[in-house]
């Protein structure tokens, strides 16, 4: 067995296990834990080019799983968020938390679920099998984004839904064309005529509504912002990056060769629209998850705001690197924020920012995990977010492109502001207000992933070196001649 | 132009089309349940041209029927989700006073 | 034997700081001020032991200045170390039921330091910490007693002082650019007589030494600030503060090299004050101020014949040594008068009248009465003054007369029940007394060159004395026929302005509230206007929103100001 | 080497500031302990780090961070300038923030963040790479932060507000010209300045602007300098330490390095950019010293008194002459010595007395008069009375605008002189010779926590009146900034 399809089976079967314990599901976490996190690293390490065909099937038919740079970052992170949220959720969706019984039920099956499925996303080439995944994803989803608010998470599962059937008819158009749906051959295979043309904008389009781009990220706040926090945390930060990764695979992988530069800014301009319009909208909220839920909608921008400066770029690793970190700092920033955010909000018991006031004396730690997140998520230093701010801006100024160097630079600026303001009210009053301590395990969960995001920022060069393993040929850039660490 | 050919033809043609009222449907209807019934009427469409593209002359090419058959599974999955949480929502609905029929309006 | 005396400069500066720094420990502070007769007397030995015209480095200390003793330097640290001697003798004293005597003596010490320092510097930087100190550290001497009138006398003196100070920095500062970056004194010196060095050095300087040393405008802060101090800091502030304005310009005026402009404006105003200043005395109630009126005119006249020399080139050697003379003699004799006004109190019956003598001896000595020492440093002063100057001087013997009989007129009567008054008081006097009458006749043939007296005739006889027989008619004739002068208040010009600048507040206020100008807030002071409007850029700046845009607008001016 | 001493010396902060963070409030005495020895014994390294540079050593430490981005320590004789002054000040000024605070709220958190300024500060002045100036720049930034708002009413939120628009603004553009100009000529070491010969003027002269521009903002450069008077409502230590000294230095000191390490004194000049920085640099003093003077709050009059005062070092820095480096550089440290002072005296006054406006001052002197003499100090130091330190600045900077044919600097020395004499000289009127309201029994020196409270200010006096007084002995700042330029910029 190798760890690539390990770290697929695993989750499925945790998942099983779940359905079966039911209210004993919980404890799973203690096993799945270790054994996620020692796969994620094993997969780390694994010398460059390391692929799996499953069943030992051949391509086309077969099923190929690769250890490629996106997966080598994405999936320890998301092994990481998993872990955090299941020890965060541990309280939550247990037996002894009385109504939220049924939930728990459902809750501890579904992350198994979502975990599996986002990280065979990962790992896989096959749009087909990519299919598979991000709707066994949607699925968790739209099952714990109902435990918030039902009509939020079924708002959610219908838009879904509509994405990925256009997904899927993307998926077919190549199918029949091209007798293969495996991004590596595609890579070799694709002309540039209109079936082809037609898929990768219907498959786009599909994916855009799954990844929320703005101004398609109509139902990302209301589900988000309503459901339970490890839920959100869960949504914000994983659910969302699997699509992106579909995305990355399809403009940087399967079509490099035959997407033009015009749909490149296309995106990239989106992009930058999302960064301004959901820092605007960040700032105008009262209430404190919806505020950090608009915060993924514009970071979600920033991934794509990248994506013409990759496909200019004279060395297109860094700007490549520098998405990839983006990705990773976020889900780590993002889920660490939602947790810190779900513990304030439970100790005083309301969901205004208002409500935050002396928090900074009552609970040091939650706030300190909300403010290291936000400043990776501000992109200031030392920070994963910075590094990738850094290297995104550096790339645009390297060429010559004023507006994505001032979306940047204006964007971090805004997210500052909406970040900086929850802590402002946190840290005003001098009379701490009369709420239960912390309970140290829970508060661990976000200021771990917080520390995480912090520490990308010193660890620049390894994550740009393993971002660059087996990347595409569209991205490599000299960074890869460089031997591995 | 020959039988096979329009035949060969006939399947996409039609999906094309059950996708377009589909979306019509998934646009114009307010009530949930109606717009998860476009929205299979959609994934219907989908795998027909999948099915239908991959059917050759003669011969027909396995791998898309593979699709086909996993992209029903899915989509009966997801219905499956989706029907059970409209039931529970007009439940809810009902119980809170309103209408079944109330077109959904969340409240984030 | 000179090469162990050396330190006897630094010493001469350092021992008054180092009392100083006794005055801070809180048990030792009062006691302090039996000791202010100490302090001078490391300076007096050096003004007479120390080797001449070798510096004596101080490495590390500012920037690496240096202490120097010249003739000229001898004669004013010889002459202010006495003064201060006997003022301190008279302190010790007088202060002895002081409210404040730790403070007193705190500055006292300070100022003394700053005084002396002033005349041994040998670079400009330490010309220029001394000369700061001096001015600024009397301030508190000026308001000791913390009447109102002493504040406010104080206020207007630090106001001027702080003027001065800066005009001096930027005067330095430019010096000594030009003298080729050279802090010497010498050197800065000698580099103001070169064709090149532009005027503004001069200007700046006559209007830095100018305030210190009573320049007729600027004189404004001397009759207020002097009458205002205890009496032997009056005494000092008068006989050896001021001359650290006339040493500066002694010091650094180019002598030799005809600086027309400068030199005339220089002479008009000093002889001006010469005049001006006696006749404004004359109009005063207050002893004190009556001297402090006769200082500014006497130091008019000095700075009337520097001016003048400098206008017509004449070389230091023959302009120094005069100068110095007679602000040696006017120093002891104007300390001995400031002293006496104090002792009069004490003074009852016979000791009054020998009192009267004295200071009647003193004044025709300063007047100018042929065979004293006065005459002396007035004949020896004739010289550099040229012939115009010259006749001044001889006119202006009338006015001293005046001025000083006015003093002698206002001298406070004797205490009931006062008899002979305490030693320590009358000592100085006499000391000072004798040393003014005495010492300018031991030194002018050192000066002149020639005996003293030698060439009096009977003319330069008549010259002499005319002007006194005529300030004594005068006087007789006011006394027989009752005249009374008009009373001017003390600092003329000072009032004038005060009551100006009121006036203009009032008018301002007054527009001000009949809407002439927009305000919100403020109670009507311009200040307060003008803080508004400045508020508002500062809002503007300030303003979040706005921050960009502040960037750009920078960028903008800046990237404007490039492209030109 | 992997523990090189500039990483030593910016890392020991981590220590007590982690010590801070971890303690609970009942352990306050083993706090304030671990803050004391840390600024101890950091001292202590400064001072053998000094010697060993004027050995002519220079250590350094290497890292990097991304591809094409040194994360350079470097100890120079400019690093160490900083570094001594900072170091200084932040062994002074933990003994003040213990005297001032005693035992209140949120004290740990205090003592945290600001550990973390002063590794900040000091990793600005060691940075050797632009790029890691920035990051520390920027960790300053976010460091002083909970300082500023530390009281938590709504003004200090409002000044922590207003003090993060102006620096993150500010640091943006700094990073954008940054980042062009290493997209024009690759990396940029101070040691190694770039060739700049390649590039349009046009194009340096914007980055040169944004650069400035971005550290002008910390630098409280008109007309961005208006965060600096709101952040007065910080506790006194932090005003003291972080406004006066550390933040405002940051910028005065990555424009120094901007000018004379990265662009270059040939190329500033060819460019023309040194007389209009000098110019709004002098407009800047006038007019901070205008505002004081209408300032009726004591700690708003000292930081529009900050506004002049830095401006003084960028003068200097911007008239590129010898005379006038200097002059800029050791006002750097003389400035922060007096300044220091001043807020220092300014808190006391306020913690003990409640004295916050310049009307409530009337016989502070006689209260408190240790206190207000080392204020005095200060004060006639600022105006630039001698022998106090900054009659020195102001001697060199004076000489140095002779030397770059710019006379007008003596008149705008000599204009901001008698501003500041304006607006000092009247506080220490009203200290000194207004009678006291009654306050019975009250001694300046009663307790421990007092002289804690009053010393640091004492010593910070002398040391002001000491650099003037021995202004050419062979340790004044004046001589280690004459070796700077030796070193360095007079080629």
């Amino acid at each position: 067995m190798s760890p690539l399809d390990l770290l697929v089976a695993a989750p499925l079967a945790f998942m099983v296990a779940a359905l079966v314990a039911g209210q004993g599901g919980r404890w799973l976490i203690l096993a799945a834990g270790p054994v996620m996190l020692a796969l994620s690293a094993w997969l780390v390490v694994l010398p460059p080019g390391v692929a799996h065909l499953v069943g030992d099937w051949d391509l086309p038919l077969g099923i190929l799983l690769r250890a490629d740079g996106v997966a080598r970052l994405l999936v320890p992170a998301t092994s990481a968020c998993f872990v955090a949220v299941a020890l965060y959720a541990w309280h939550e969706f247990s037996p002894k938390a009385g109504a939220e019984t049924a939930r728990a039920h459902t809750f501890w099956p579904m992350l198994y679920l979502m975990w599996g499925g986002s990280n065979a996303g990962y790992l896989t080439t096959d749009l087909f099998n990519l299919y598979v995944t991000i709707e066994m994803v949607s699925l968790a989803a739209v099952a714990m984004a109902a435990m918030g608010s039902l009509a939020a998470g079924l708002q959610y599962f219908l838009i879904a839904l509509v994405g990925s059937l256009a997904y899927l008819l993307g998926v077919a158009l190549l199918a029949s064309h091209y007798d293969t749906v495996d991004a590596t051959l595609l890579a070799v295979r694709a002309r540039p005529d209109l079936p082809t043309l037609m898929a990768i904008t219907v498959m786009t389009a599909g994916l855009l509504v799954k990844t929320a781009l703005f101004p398609l990220h109509g139902w990302l706040p209301p589900a988000h912002a309503a459901a339970p926090a490890p839920a959100s945390a869960l949504l914000s930060a994983v659910v969302i990056k699997l699509g992106f990764v579909i995305l990355l695979r399809l403009w940087f992988e399967a079509f490099a060769e035959i997407i033009r530069p015009a749909a490149m800014d296309l995106l990239g301009g989106m992009g930058a629209l999302a960064i301004l319009y959901g820092s605007v909208q960040a700032i105008r909220q009262e209430r404190l998850k919806l505020l950090v839920a608009y915060s993924t909608v514009a970071q979600l921008g920033y991934l794509f705001l990248a994506f013409p400066l990759i496909a200019n770029a004279q060395n297109p690793a860094e700007p490549w690197a520098a998405v990839l970190v983006h990705a990773v700092s976020h889900m780590l920033a993002k889920a660490a924020m939602f947790l810190a955010a779900g513990l304030m909000l439970k100790a005083v018991a309301g969901d205004r920012i208002s409500d935050l006031a002396g928090l900074a004396r009552a609970m040091p730690l939650s706030v300190t995990a909300f403010a290291l997140a936000a400043i990776s998520l501000a992109g200031l230093p030392p920070s994963g977010g910075f590094t990738a701010k850094f290297l995104l801006l550096h790339a645009a100024i390297e060429q010559g492109r004023v507006v994505p160097a001032a979306v940047l630079v204006i964007g971090g600026l805004l997210g500052a502001v909406y970040l900086f303001r929850p802590l402002s009210v946190a840290f005003s009053g001098s009379a701490a207000p009369a709420v239960r301590a912390e309970a140290p395990l829970r508060v661990a969960a976000p200021l771990a992933l917080a520390s995480l995001a912090i520490a990308l920022g010193f660890a620049g060069m390894t994550l740009i070196e393993l971002s660059s393993v087996a990347a595409p040929p569209a991205v490599a850039g000299p960074v890869q001649a460089e031997p591995g660490r | 132009m020959t039988v096979p050919a329009v035949l060969g033809h006939l399947f996409p043609l039609t999906g094309a089309v059950l996708v377009g009222l589909g979306l019509c449907g998934f646009i114009t209807l307010r009530h949930p349940l109606r717009q998860l019934l476009a929205v299979n009427v959609i994934g219907a469409g989908i795998f027909l041209i999948l099915g239908g593209l991959g059917r050759g002359e003669g011969v027909t090419d396995p791998y898309p029927q593979a699709l086909v058959i996993t992209g029903i599974v899915v989509s009966v999955a997801l219905t499956a989700l989706g029907t059970a949480m409209i039931a529970r929502l007009s439940e809810d609905r009902r119980a809170a006073g309103s209408g079944p029929d109330q077109p959904k309006d969340q409240d984030p | 034997m000179t090469a162990d005396l050396a330190p006897l400069l630094p010493l001469a500066v350092v021992w008054p700081l180092v009392l100083a720094l006794f005055c801070l420990v809180p048990a030792w502070g009062p006691r302090m001020i039996a000791l202010l007769p100490l302090a001078p007397v490391p300076a007096l030995c050096a003004a007479l032991l120390a080797p001449r015209d070798q510096i004596a480095r101080l490495p590390g200390i500012l920037l690496d200045g240096g202490l120097v003793l010249g003739d000229t330097g001898a004669v004013f640290l010889g002459g202010a170390a006495l003064l201060w001697v006997c003022a301190g003798i008279y302190a010790a004293r007088f202060l002895r039921t002081d409210p404040r005597p730790a403070g007193f003596a705190l500055f006292w010490n300070v100022v003394l330091a700053g005084n002396l320092g002033v005349f041994v510097a040998a670079d400009i930087v330490s010309f220029y910490v001394f000369f700061a100190l001096v001015s600024l550290m009397a301030y508190p001497l000026v308001i000791h007693d913390r009447k109102p009138a002493s504040l406010r006398a104080g206020t207007a003196y630090i106001v001027l002082a702080v003027i001065g100070e800066t005009a001096l920095l930027a005067a330095f500062m430019l010096a000594s650019y030009h003298a080729g970056g050279s802090l010497w004194i010498a050197d800065v010196r000698a580099g103001l007589g070169l064709p090149g060095s532009p005027s503004a050095i001069l200007w700046l300087m006559i209007l830095g030494f100018g305030i210190k040393a009573g320049l007729m405008p600027l004189h404004v802060w001397l009759p207020v600030a002097h009458p205002a101090a205890p009496v032997p800091a009056s005494a000092v502030l008068s006989g050896a503060i001021v001359k650290a304005g006339i040493f500066g310009l002694l010091v650094f005026l180019p002598f030799g090299v005809p600086v027309p402009l400068a030199g005339t404006v220089l002479a008009l105003l000093g002889f001006a004050g010469l005049f001006a200043g006696a006749l404004l005395g004359l109009a005063q109630p207050g002893g004190k101020a009556v001297l402090a009126y006769s200082t500014v005119s006497q130091m008019g006249l000095v700075m009337g014949v520097l001016g003048a020399a400098l206008a017509a080139g004449t070389p230091a050697a023959a302009v120094l040594p005069a100068a110095a003379l007679y602000a040696l003699g006017h120093g002891l004799s104007k300390g001995a008068l400031f002293l006496s006004y104090g002792l009069a109190p004490w003074c009852g019956r016979g000791w009054r009248r020998a009192l009267v003598a004295v200071a009647l001896l003193l004044a025709l000595s300063i007047a100018g009465l042929p065979f004293t020492a006065g005459a002396l440093a007035k004949s020896a002063i004739k010289g550099p003054a040229g012939p115009f100057g010259a006749t001044l001087i001889g006119l202006s013997a009338l006015t001293s007369a005046l001025v000083l009989a006015r003093f002698l007129a206002v001298l406070p009567p004797a205490r009931a029940g006062a008899g002979r008054p305490p030693l320590l008081l009358a000592l100085p006097v006499l000391a000072l007394a004798g040393a003014a009458l005495v010492l300018p006749v031991v030194l002018y043939p050192a000066v002149a060159g020639k005996a003293p007296f030698a060439a009096t005739t009977l003319a330069s006889l008549l010259e002499g004395t005319w002007p006194l027989a005529l300030a004594g008619l005068l006087v007789i004739g006011a006394l027989a026929l009752g005249l009374k002068p008009p009373l001017l208040p003390e600092g003329d010009l000072l009032d004038l302005m005060r009551r100006s600048v009121a006036a203009a507040r009032a008018g301002f206020e007054a527009a001000v509230r009949t809407g002439a100008v927009s305000m919100h807030d403020s109670q009507g002071r311009p200040a307060a206007v003008w803080g508004d409007n400045l508020a508002r850029i500062e809002a503007l700046v300030r303003d979040r929103a706005s921050i960009a845009v502040v960037l750009l607008v920078l960028m903008g001016a800046l990237l404007a100001a490039l492209l030109r | 080497m992997m523990l090189s001493a500039p990483l030593v010396l910016v890392l020991l902060p981590l220590i007590p500031a982690i010590i801070s963070f971890a303690l609970p409030e009942r352990l306050a005495a083993w706090r304030n302990a671990a803050n004391l020895v840390a600024a101890t014994v950091k001292v202590g390294i400064v001072a053998d780090l000094l010697r060993q540079v004027r050995g002519g050593v220079d250590l350094e430490w290497r890292y990097t961070f991304l591809p094409g981005h040194d994360f350079l320590l470097r100890v120079d004789t400019l690093a160490l300038l900083f570094v001594s002054l900072s170091v200084f000040l932040w062994l002074v000024t933990t003994v003040y923030a213990i005297g001032y605070f005693g035992r209140g709220p949120n004290l740990a958190r205090f003592f945290g963040f600001f550990n973390l300024c002063v590794l900040s500060a000091t990793g600005v002045a060691l940075s050797g790479t632009v790029v890691t100036f920035f990051l520390f720049y920027e960790l300053l930034t976010l460091a002083t932060w909970p300082l500023v708002v530390h009281n938590g009413d709504e003004k200090s939120l409002r000044a922590g507000r207003i003090y993060l628009a102006y620096t993150l603004a500010g640091s943006a553009a700094f990073l954008v010209g940054i980042l062009w100009l290493k997209a024009l000529v690759g990396s940029i070491e101070f040691t190694a300045p770039p060739d700049l010969s390649a590039v349009p003027p046009l194009t340096l002269t914007l980055i040169f602007v944004l650069c400035v521009g971005g550290l002008g903002v910390k630098a409280a450069l008109f007309p961005l300098h208006g965060w600096l008077p709101t952040a007065m409502a910080a506790p006194a230590p932090v005003s003291a330490l972080l406004h006066a000294v550390a933040v405002v230095k940051a910028g005065a000191f990555g424009i120094v390095r901007m000018i004379y390490d990265v662009y270059g004194i040939g190329t500033v000049a060819e460019l023309g950019l040194g007389p209009p920085l000098a110019a709004l640099a002098a407009f800047t003093i006038l007019y901070g010293s205008l505002r004081a003077v209408m300032q009726d709050e004591i700690k708003t009059r000292l930081a529009y008194s900050t506004v002049s005062q830095v401006s003084y070092i960028l003068l200097g820095a911007s008239l590129i002459g010898p005379f006038a480096v200097i002059g800029g550089l050791v006002h750097l440290v003389h400035q922060g010595i007096m300044k220091i002072t001043l807020f220092m005296c300014a808190g006391a006054l306020a913690n003990r007395l409640g004295i916050k406006a310049v009307t409530d001052l009337d016989g502070a002197g006689r209260l408190m008069p240790v206190t207000m003499a080392a204020f005095s100090i200060g004060a006639l130091g600022m105006i630039g009375v001698p022998p106090v330190a900054g009659f020195i600045s102001k001697w060199y900077l004076g000489i140095g605008g002779l030397q770059s044919d710019a006379a007008w600097v003596v008149a705008v020395l000599a204009g901001s002189s008698l501003l500041n004499a304006a607006y000092f000289l009247p506080m220490l009127y009203r200290a000194w010779l207004l009678p006291p309201p009654e306050r019975a029994g009250f001694r300046e020196l009663g307790t421990t926590r007092d002289r804690m409270l009053v010393l640091p200010a004492v010593v910070t006096a002398a040391a002001a009146l000491a650099a003037g007084v021995f202004a050419s002995s062979s340790f004044s700042p004046l001589t280690w900034a004459k070796l700077i330029a030796e070193r360095g910029y007079l080629q």
